[in-house]
């Protein structure tokens, strides 16, 4: 079954590169998406059926061993080469820096053998992530880029490879949270890290090019970490295996994992590579944000939790994230792009995850994975809707989604129900902040809780504002023709229905597949929240859902006589207009608030890395200190 | 304290350069009136330095243009357009300029003498 | 059975209660201003009144969004009467304001919608002191369930003076009282002539009155959590001290001018910070 | 960058004394841009002197502004006075002025209250004008009317005071007193109105003068310019300064505005000491014919008439320049990098009044 | 005693007066004649008023705010004329710029004469209005009853 | 400076709330106004020789003075209470009083007509 899971995306990959017309290249991604999505159900629904145990797979696997040692080296290659051709200098150092080290340690450690890969709950919630919200994607992404290429006349045609990138980014997903191999795992790392920096630069505009490398170095920073990681264990516990990290608890390995994770996971002070990954084409933002790059990271760190609760690595770790909570959710105020928006959000909200696993108690853990889902589906579903908004009004601006409702009512209706998933009571996100700040209150960390308390708030103004704008009824100047395609409608209705459902079926969600990862992450049974409570919890919270609803039949009863809005009596005819001061026409005009020079990126950032690079260094140099020890 | 408030006629061309003057002698800009009379309108600048008050006075025959003085002092555009408005006088160049619509009165330049 | 008649009282009374509430208040400002003020049933007058009139609007869905705003308010209310979970009171309860903030927005006027702006600042301004009371609470008590704090041998208050201080200073905000009072206001003179509620008229601003007793009676709820205990005269001390409460909300609003925007977010963090998170740290440390 | 928004700002709006509009240019509540537009209230009142004779005309002065009422009446009289070479009679000069602080006073008290009230301060507002409501009353006693008081013409006064009048006056003179002192102590320091006095509207010195500030707003730059200063009416024999005050700002302003209150306090009780028994005018015979700048000082600040007579009994031109014009371009330039919040108390600072601005 | 004349809410607007009268206005509301004891509050926004209040004569740039206000304010609603150049035009109904009364440009349901109007007189006309207000909800509601 | 202080009217709000509202009872309770006080104009009739300088001095046109009539009317909602015509009477038949016109829902005028033909007659006239 794995192979085939990795194999398919993997194999789709190469087709694509020979498939140059674009009909059948969309079919093909349709069937691929399909059959990857396929391929996910019957893999669970097999491994159910066996008892859901945790698997182990493959301890011998010499040929594929040195596969992967043929495609280190192959990427090192690559990345060497396109750092000789654009002149940089740092990620090819890191690239080979450590690429060397794992070589290294394959070639002349002495390690237990062990399984390569493994199967378990966690695993099985990264797999529908990947499968479902990454198949939807690429399906997304047939029709987007159609509509993008209209739009974006200079850039270059490179769909083919585009979408090679895509399914290979799928292949090296499945990979990834399937392996169990530390040597593995770095292999499918790097693999992403190296297809993030594709994919960011694929416009290969002098920007996106910029962005890219700085995506790169940051990841090979954090792959570098991987590699000492690899190293330290292999020479300290003569292991590599994932379980064993967790198990022996060593804080050097730990430190260097959670550093990789953090960087994957565009943690202050590594967030700057999110935000200039903004450049590439929407798809693959929506990519990075929701089901794998990022995902990737937190998955990581997630798996290594149970290690860090109450040691020094999972302070710095769970530091770190409160402060990338609360940093990037302040910044996001200030933002007036959407995809900014989205990706500060994303920064932000990957922080609280991080924070969670860095406590890396049962109930933290809960949080952070119940976060994970609806991260990813409620940020999938943004990043599309945007992205479908963009090629239909010819801009991403937040301003500009002024009225949208009126003008674009199905993407205003997709974009709300992303947003109201991201902040608003009855969506998840909002009881997995409760369930972290029930149990930051219980690790006793008071600065997490005065994060978390501050954080939400911020994150409440950004979204708010945004929302509003978006249901505004404000009737437009000039209508729009919506030029979304159908394949993307599918994929948005798609997450709209899984958010939706994910709220209603919140207490099954619970039960049925996050109290096992749970309980096999941490070797018991307790379940976090009791049944009734979220039973009642959901009760009421389906009654909040039902309320709108409710109230919008009873008052379409009433009638309501239409008069002009308040413009101290100045109006001009309709709602968009007032006499001036010279005795013309104006346009009103309403702009959101940015806060720019209280919350702008330009105050708030150096000094949020500064602290956030401090916090490491002074951790990581404590780690080393305390091993010596 | 005595006061002195002397009027001085001087015609258009004296004017830009007086005004000029005022400003580098750090008057300060009182009023502007506009007075008909025969055939045009009056204008009377009025000026202030400490208590004593200065009047430069000329008269714009018919559609003479008279030179805005806001790029000398800008608090003077209120009244140039008033001028303007409802006198009539051709004041060009005014920052901001109201185009007579200072006070969107229904009747045109109600002040000047009408034949 | 007991929460039953808890929550049906809420939902009964709540706007009465409110509503003379707002009418001692109004009587108790005008006698501070030396006037005579207006009648004690003045805001059932008015409520009256509001229905009455003629249902003008500029779009058709402000009455409905107003109209969940207030269910909502009602939900969150409830729960809080029926001894659920605090924390989850107050997410719901920013949930209603969105709806708030909704429908002010939901056409493109600019007062109502400088309002709601304004009322998204004061959210932010608020919402970390309110998280951090129920934290308060739970570090107190060990539950964030309204019906374990009120059966707790000794006043949550005893352990946290810092959040009632800190919550008495934001309440200004949701009693949309002065100095904090920007979105809206119940003066007559502010720059955001009526600001959220400019819009409204008619039925739709009656709704909103009685979402803000419904609200009204909710904050003293919480404030009464300070200060019950399981013994049954602590109850009565409660009540009393909540009607000191609202007698120093009042007054506070008699002497104080509305600040500006930054005065009132930076004021409140930093009153959250030093009141909220220093009693945190120390409950902290202690339990 | 983020859009702006342009929203309009008045007319009609509850925070505002009159209607006067602005177009609003925001960055979330800063202020980037603010034209003003007046012309809500211009009713063309100087051409009435071509429907009026110069001597019915006092009544429309009068009505030029009802704040100012008794001030117009007065610099229109002795604008016609000055024309036609009449000397007022000693004890009209002094009761012109008693009239004229007491009008200050109203007028002041108005403003603190409006102040109050544009800061969201209503019960400072409320007490502000309960206090004002004492010098109303002493109006209607002594002249018949709370606002217009109808007690000007040309060549002296229509009413005289009596001594219990004066005493009365002086009487609640100091209740007044007694009783602002907390207000002003609520205006001066506490820490809500300071925060929203200190720094805001700031106008520099040479600004105030080049952009022709008057009155408390020019004092307030630290000028030193209060047309009293010149002497006319009973102005010559009180002693008084000039109330100066170098912040600038809002708040300097608001110093300068109690300040005054005080002055006109004790201008009046010197008034009530000094005044001379004797006539309260003088008949007045002919036309005016000639032409004359007069400047007075109105609780806003220096006002000009200008008067110019043909001989007939009607007057060729009559022109009031009022502070408020002379105020709103410095207005303009304090609004911008403002606050929306501080919107209405600028304009208040100036103290507007738009109703004489239009005429 | 209906309902709406329990609790009427004032609009004030100023179209074109010397702010002798507007001063008067402002005055009722403050401690000497608190007109909150009637159940006045004034507010500054049309769609929440009942009774308009206007003084000033009209001219051509107020028409159209006046019609404005009027027509944002719900039924019942009634207008009131303050002071005698809302209700004439007074001294400046001469004037180029003055349409005269509040009369020539939407219906006045009550004058208040006097110039500066006095308070009491302003309570008085407001007490006034609040009997038209009466009877005009009255007729509102009497034409719907009808319908069904 | 001073220095800063909070809560600076709490003192005085304090103590207000038991002092007696500063409120009078009008409507419910008359209002005493002062001697002076120009409420509106009454005309001794008798007196009046219909010579329309009242007229004349009349900033706001209130009245109008019918020689051969014998009628003099005012305009009650046109008068300003300026008191001009009162100055202006050479029979000083005019007078200034207290107590002010009552609001009402139309404007009215009054007029009176001069004794010779029928006894001292008040009839109102509305327009
Ligand atoms: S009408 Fe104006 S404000 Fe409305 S959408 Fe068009 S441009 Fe934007
Ligand atoms: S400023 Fe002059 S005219 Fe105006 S009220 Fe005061 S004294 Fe009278
Ligand atoms: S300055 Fe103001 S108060 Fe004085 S006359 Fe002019 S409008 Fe009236
Ligand atoms: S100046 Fe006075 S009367 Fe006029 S609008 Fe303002 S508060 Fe009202
Ligand atoms: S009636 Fe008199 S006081 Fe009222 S606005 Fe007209 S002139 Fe002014
Ligand atoms: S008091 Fe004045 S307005 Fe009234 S009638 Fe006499 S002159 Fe005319
Ligand atoms: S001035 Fe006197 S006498 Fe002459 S008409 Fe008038 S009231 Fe009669
Ligand atoms: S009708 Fe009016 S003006 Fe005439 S006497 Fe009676 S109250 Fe006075």
């Amino acid at each position: 079954m794995i192979p085939f899971l990795i194999g398919i995306p993997a194999v789709l990959a190469v087709v694509f590169q020979i498939v140059r017309n674009e009909k059948i290249r969309g079919y093909i991604v349709y069937a691929g998406a399909g059959a990857i999505m396929a391929m996910t159900v019957v893999f669970i629904a097999d491994w159910i059926g066996g008892g859901a145990k945790t698997w182990m797979f493959y301890p011998r696997t010499e040929t594929i061993d040195h596969l992967m040692t043929a495609g280190d080296i192959f990427l090192m290659c690559l990345i060497v080469w396109l750092s000789v051709r654009y002149k940089r200098v740092l990620p090819m150092i890191l690239s080979i820096l450590q690429t060397v080290l794992v070589l290294y340690v394959e070639f002349t450690a002495e390690v237990t053998e062990g399984p390569h890969m493994m199967v378990d709950w966690l695993t099985i919630l990264m797999c529908i992530i990947i499968a479902f919200i990454g198949g939807f994607i690429c399906i997304y992404t047939v029709g987007y880029m159609k509509g993008y290429h209209q739009h974006h006349k200079d850039v270059k045609d490179r769909q083919p490879f585009f979408f090679s990138m895509l399914f290979l980014f799928l292949a090296a997903m499945f990979g990834l949270v399937l392996s169990q191999n530390l040597i593995w795992i770095y292999f499918f790392w790097e693999i992403t890290s190296v297809i993030s920096f594709l994919m960011i630069g694929y416009t290969r505009a002098e920007e996106a090019v910029g962005n890219s490398f700085c995506a790169l170095w940051m990841n090979l920073l954090g792959g570098l970490g991987f590699a000492i990681a690899i190293v330290l264990m292999a020479l300290g516990q003569e292991s590599l295996q994932l379980t064993e990290v967790v198990s022996t608890g060593a804080l050097l390995p730990l430190m260097c994992l959670s550093l990789a994770g953090l960087t994957k996971s565009a943690q202050l002070p590594f967030s700057t590579w999110l935000l200039g990954a903004m450049v590439a084409p929407t798809p693959s933002s929506a990519l990075l944000h929701s089901a794998t790059m990022v995902k990737a990271g937190v998955y990581l760190l997630i798996r290594i939790s149970p290690a860090l609760s109450g040691n020094l690595v999972g302070l710095i770790v769970s530091s770190i994230g409160g402060l990338t909570f609360i940093m990037a959710s302040m910044m996001a105020i200030a933002q007036n792009d959407a995809k900014k928006v989205l990706a500060f959000s994303t920064i932000s909200n990957l922080g609280l995850i991080v924070a969670c696993s860095g406590i890396g108690v049962e109930e933290t853990v809960w949080a952070a994975i119940f976060l994970m889902m609806f991260h990813a589906v409620s940020k999938s579903m943004l990043f599309q809707s945007v992205g479908a908004t963009e090629n239909t009004l010819g801009s991403r601006d937040i301003e500009d989604m002024h009225g949208l409702i009126i003008r674009v009512p199905r993407l205003a209706y997709i974009m709300g129900i992303g947003i109201a998933g991201m902040y608003l009571a009855p969506f998840g996100m909002l009881i997995s902040k409760w369930v972290a700040l029930k149990a930051f209150v219980d690790s006793g960390n008071v600065v997490l809780v005065l994060c978390i308390a501050y954080g939400s708030a911020t994150t409440m103004f950004y979204w708010t504002k945004w929302l509003s704008k978006l249901l505004c009824r404000h009737i437009p100047r000039d209508t729009v023709k919506d030029v979304t395609r159908k394949d993307e409608y599918l994929s948005m209705l798609f997450h709209a229905c899984v958010m939706l459902l994910m709220c209603l079926l919140l207490p099954l969600v619970a039960r049925w597949l996050v109290n096992p990862i749970v309980r096999q992450l941490f070797g018991n049974s307790k379940d976090v929240l009791s049944m009734s409570v979220l039973a009642t919890m959901a009760i009421m919270l389906v009654s909040i859902f039902v309320v709108p609803v409710a109230m919008f039949f009873i008052s379409r009863r009433s009638h309501t006589e239409l008069v002009p809005i308040y413009m101290n009596g100045i109006n001009e005819g309709d709602n968009r207009f007032f006499t001036n001061s010279y005795g013309e026409k104006e346009h009103l005009y309403l702009s959101n608030w940015y806060l720019r020079f209280e919350f702008g990126r330009r105050h708030l950032r150096i000094p949020s890395i500064i602290i956030a690079a401090a916090v490491l260094v002074i951790g990581i140099c404590l780690v080393i200190g305390g091993v010596s020890w | 304290m005595e006061e002195k408030n002397d009027i001085r006629e001087i015609n258009a061309r004296q004017f830009f350069p007086a005004i000029v003057k005022m400003r580098t002698e750090k008057w300060r800009l009182v009023q502007i009136c506009a007075t008909s009379v025969e055939g045009g309108c009056e204008m009377s600048y009025s000026f202030c330095r400490g208590y004593d008050m200065r009047t430069y006075r000329f008269v714009a025959y018919g559609d003479e243009e008279v030179a805005s003085i806001t790029q000398i002092y800008p608090c003077a555009f209120l009244q140039e357009n008033e001028a303007k408005e409802l006198f009539g006088v051709n004041i060009t160049h005014i920052k901001p300029d109201y185009k007579d619509k200072l006070y969107r009165i229904e009747e045109e330049t109600p002040f000047k003498e009408k034949e | 059975m007991v929460k039953v008649i808890f929550v049906l009282a809420y939902l009964i009374f709540a706007p009465f209660v409110g509503a003379l509430l707002d009418g001692v208040d109004r009587i108790i400002s005008a006698r501070m201003q030396r006037r005579k003020g207006p009648k004690l049933l003045q805001p059932f007058y008015d409520l009256g009144k509001l229905f009455s009139k003629e249902r003008i609007g500029v779009n058709n869905v402000q009455l409905f969004l107003n109209m969940s705003y207030l269910v909502i308010l009602m939900i969150a209310g409830s729960m809080l009467f029926a001894g659920a979970d605090l924390l989850m009171v107050l997410f719901i309860l920013s949930t209603a304001d969105m709806f708030l903030i909704m429908a002010a927005s939901s056409d493109s006027s600019p007062y109502s919608n400088m309002g709601s702006s304004r009322e998204m600042l004061q959210m932010m301004a608020y919402e970390p002191l309110t998280l951090l009371v129920a934290v308060g609470f739970y570090l107190t008590t060990g539950s964030f369930l309204v019906s374990d704090i009120i059966r707790e041998d000794i006043s949550a208050v005893l352990w946290m003076p810092g959040l009632l201080a800190g919550f008495m200073f934001t309440t200004a905000i949701k009693f949309r009282k002065s100095p904090f009072d920007l979105s809206t206001s119940h003066h007559a003179h502010q720059e955001m002539v009526k600001g959220l509620t400019t819009e409204m008229s008619g039925t739709t601003l009656a709704i909103m009155n009685i979402a803000e007793y419904y609200e009204m009676v909710l904050l003293l709820g919480i404030f009464f959590l300070f200060f019950v205990n399981s013994t049954w005269w602590s109850w009565i001390v409660a009540l009393l001290l909540c009607a000191v409460i609202f007698f120093l909300e009042t007054l506070w609003d008699n002497v104080s001018a509305r600040v500006k925007w930054k005065t009132l977010l930076y004021s409140c963090w930093v009153v959250t910070l030093v009141a909220g998170g220093v009693n945190i740290l120390i409950l902290m440390l202690d339990k | 960058m983020a859009k702006r928004s342009i929203v309009p700002f008045g007319p009609q709006h509850p925070v505002l004394p009159e209607p006067i509009h602005l177009d609003l240019v925001l960055e979330d509540e800063t202020v980037v841009g603010a034209v003003p537009s007046i012309g809500y209230v211009h009713r063309g009142l100087e051409t009435l002197v071509k429907k009026k004779d110069f001597k019915q005309y006092v009544y429309i002065a009068e009505r030029i502004c009802g704040i100012c009422s008794c001030g117009h009446g007065l610099g229109y009289c002795m604008a016609v006075e000055n024309v036609m070479g009449i000397d007022v009679p000693e004890r009209a000069q002094y009761l012109r002025v008693i009239w004229v602080e007491m009008s200050r006073i109203h007028s002041h008290l108005l403003w603190l209250g409006l102040l109050a009230d544009a800061l969201g301060f209503e019960s400072l507002f409320m007490e502000s004008w309960r206090v004002r409501e004492k010098i109303l009353d002493m109006f209607d006693e002594t002249t018949g009317g709370r606002i217009i008081h109808s007690v000007n013409q040309v060549g002296g006064v229509q009413k005289d005071m009596d001594s219990s009048m004066l005493k009365h006056l002086l009487e609640t003179i100091k209740d007044i007193e007694r009783d602002i002192k907390p207000l002003v102590d609520t205006f001066l320091k506490d820490y809500t109105v300071q925060s929203r006095l200190k720094g805001t509207g700031i106008l520099k010195k040479d600004d105030a003068i080049l952009l022709g500030a008057v009155g408390p707003m020019l004092r307030a730059s630290g000028v030193e310019y209060d047309v009293r200063m010149l002497g006319y009416g009973a102005y010559k024999n009180l002693s008084m300064e000039p109330v100066t005050c170098t912040d600038g700002d809002s708040y300097g302003r608001c110093v300068v505005r109690i300040k005054e209150l005080f002055q006109s306090f004790d201008l009046i009780r010197e008034a009530i000491g000094k005044i001379p028994e004797g006539d309260i005018h003088v008949p007045v015979k002919g036309n005016p014919s000639g032409e004359y700048f007069l400047r007075i000082e109105q609780p806003r600040g220096e006002a000009i008439y200008y008067v110019k007579g043909n001989g007939t009994k009607f007057l060729d031109r009559f022109r009031l320049r009022t502070p408020t014009t002379s105020n709103i371009p410095p207005l303009v330039e304090t609004l911008k990098g403002c606050q929306l919040a501080d919107v209405p108390v600028l304009i208040l600072t100036i103290d507007p009044c738009i109703s004489c601005t239009e005429r | 005693m209906g309902k709406v004349s329990k609790s009427p809410w004032l609009l004030h607007y100023d179209a074109s007066s010397c702010n002798g009268c507007d001063i008067e206005v402002l005055d009722c509301l403050t401690p000497k004649y608190d007109i909150e004891r009637f159940g006045i509050i004034n507010t500054g926004d049309p769609f929440q008023a009942d009774i308009l209040l206007i003084t000033g004569g009209v001219n051509s740039q107020t028409e159209r705010v006046v019609k404005q206000l009027y027509s944002q304010m719900p039924e019942p609603k009634v207008v009131v004329a303050v002071g005698i150049c809302a209700c004439t035009g007074g001294v400046f109904k001469e004037c180029y710029n003055i349409r005269g009364g509040i009369d020539t440009v939407i219906p006045v349901d009550v004058y208040v004469p006097g110039c500066a109007a006095r308070p009491e007189a302003i309570i008085d006309g407001v007490v006034k209005a609040l009997a038209v207000l009466d009877e005009k909800q009255a007729v509102m509601k009497t034409p719907e009853e009808k319908e069904r | 400076m001073d220095k800063i202080r909070a809560f600076t009217l709490a003192g005085r709000m304090l103590k207000n709330l038991f002092r007696r509202p500063a409120t009078t009872q009008y409507p419910f309770e008359p209002a005493d106004y002062p001697e002076r006080m120009r409420g509106h104009v009454r005309i001794e009739i008798g007196d009046c020789i219909s010579c329309g300088l009242c007229m004349r001095s009349c900033p706001s046109g209130a009245i109008v003075v019918d020689r051969k009539a014998g009628t003099w009317t005012i305009d009650r909602f046109d008068c300003v209470q300026c008191g001009s015509c009162v100055t202006a009477c050479p029979k000083k038949c005019l007078f200034m009083e207290k107590g002010y016109t009552e609001p009402d829902g139309v404007k009215k005028s009054e007029t009176f007509v001069k004794p010779q033909e029928e006894p001292a007659g008040k009839t109102k006239k509305t327009g």
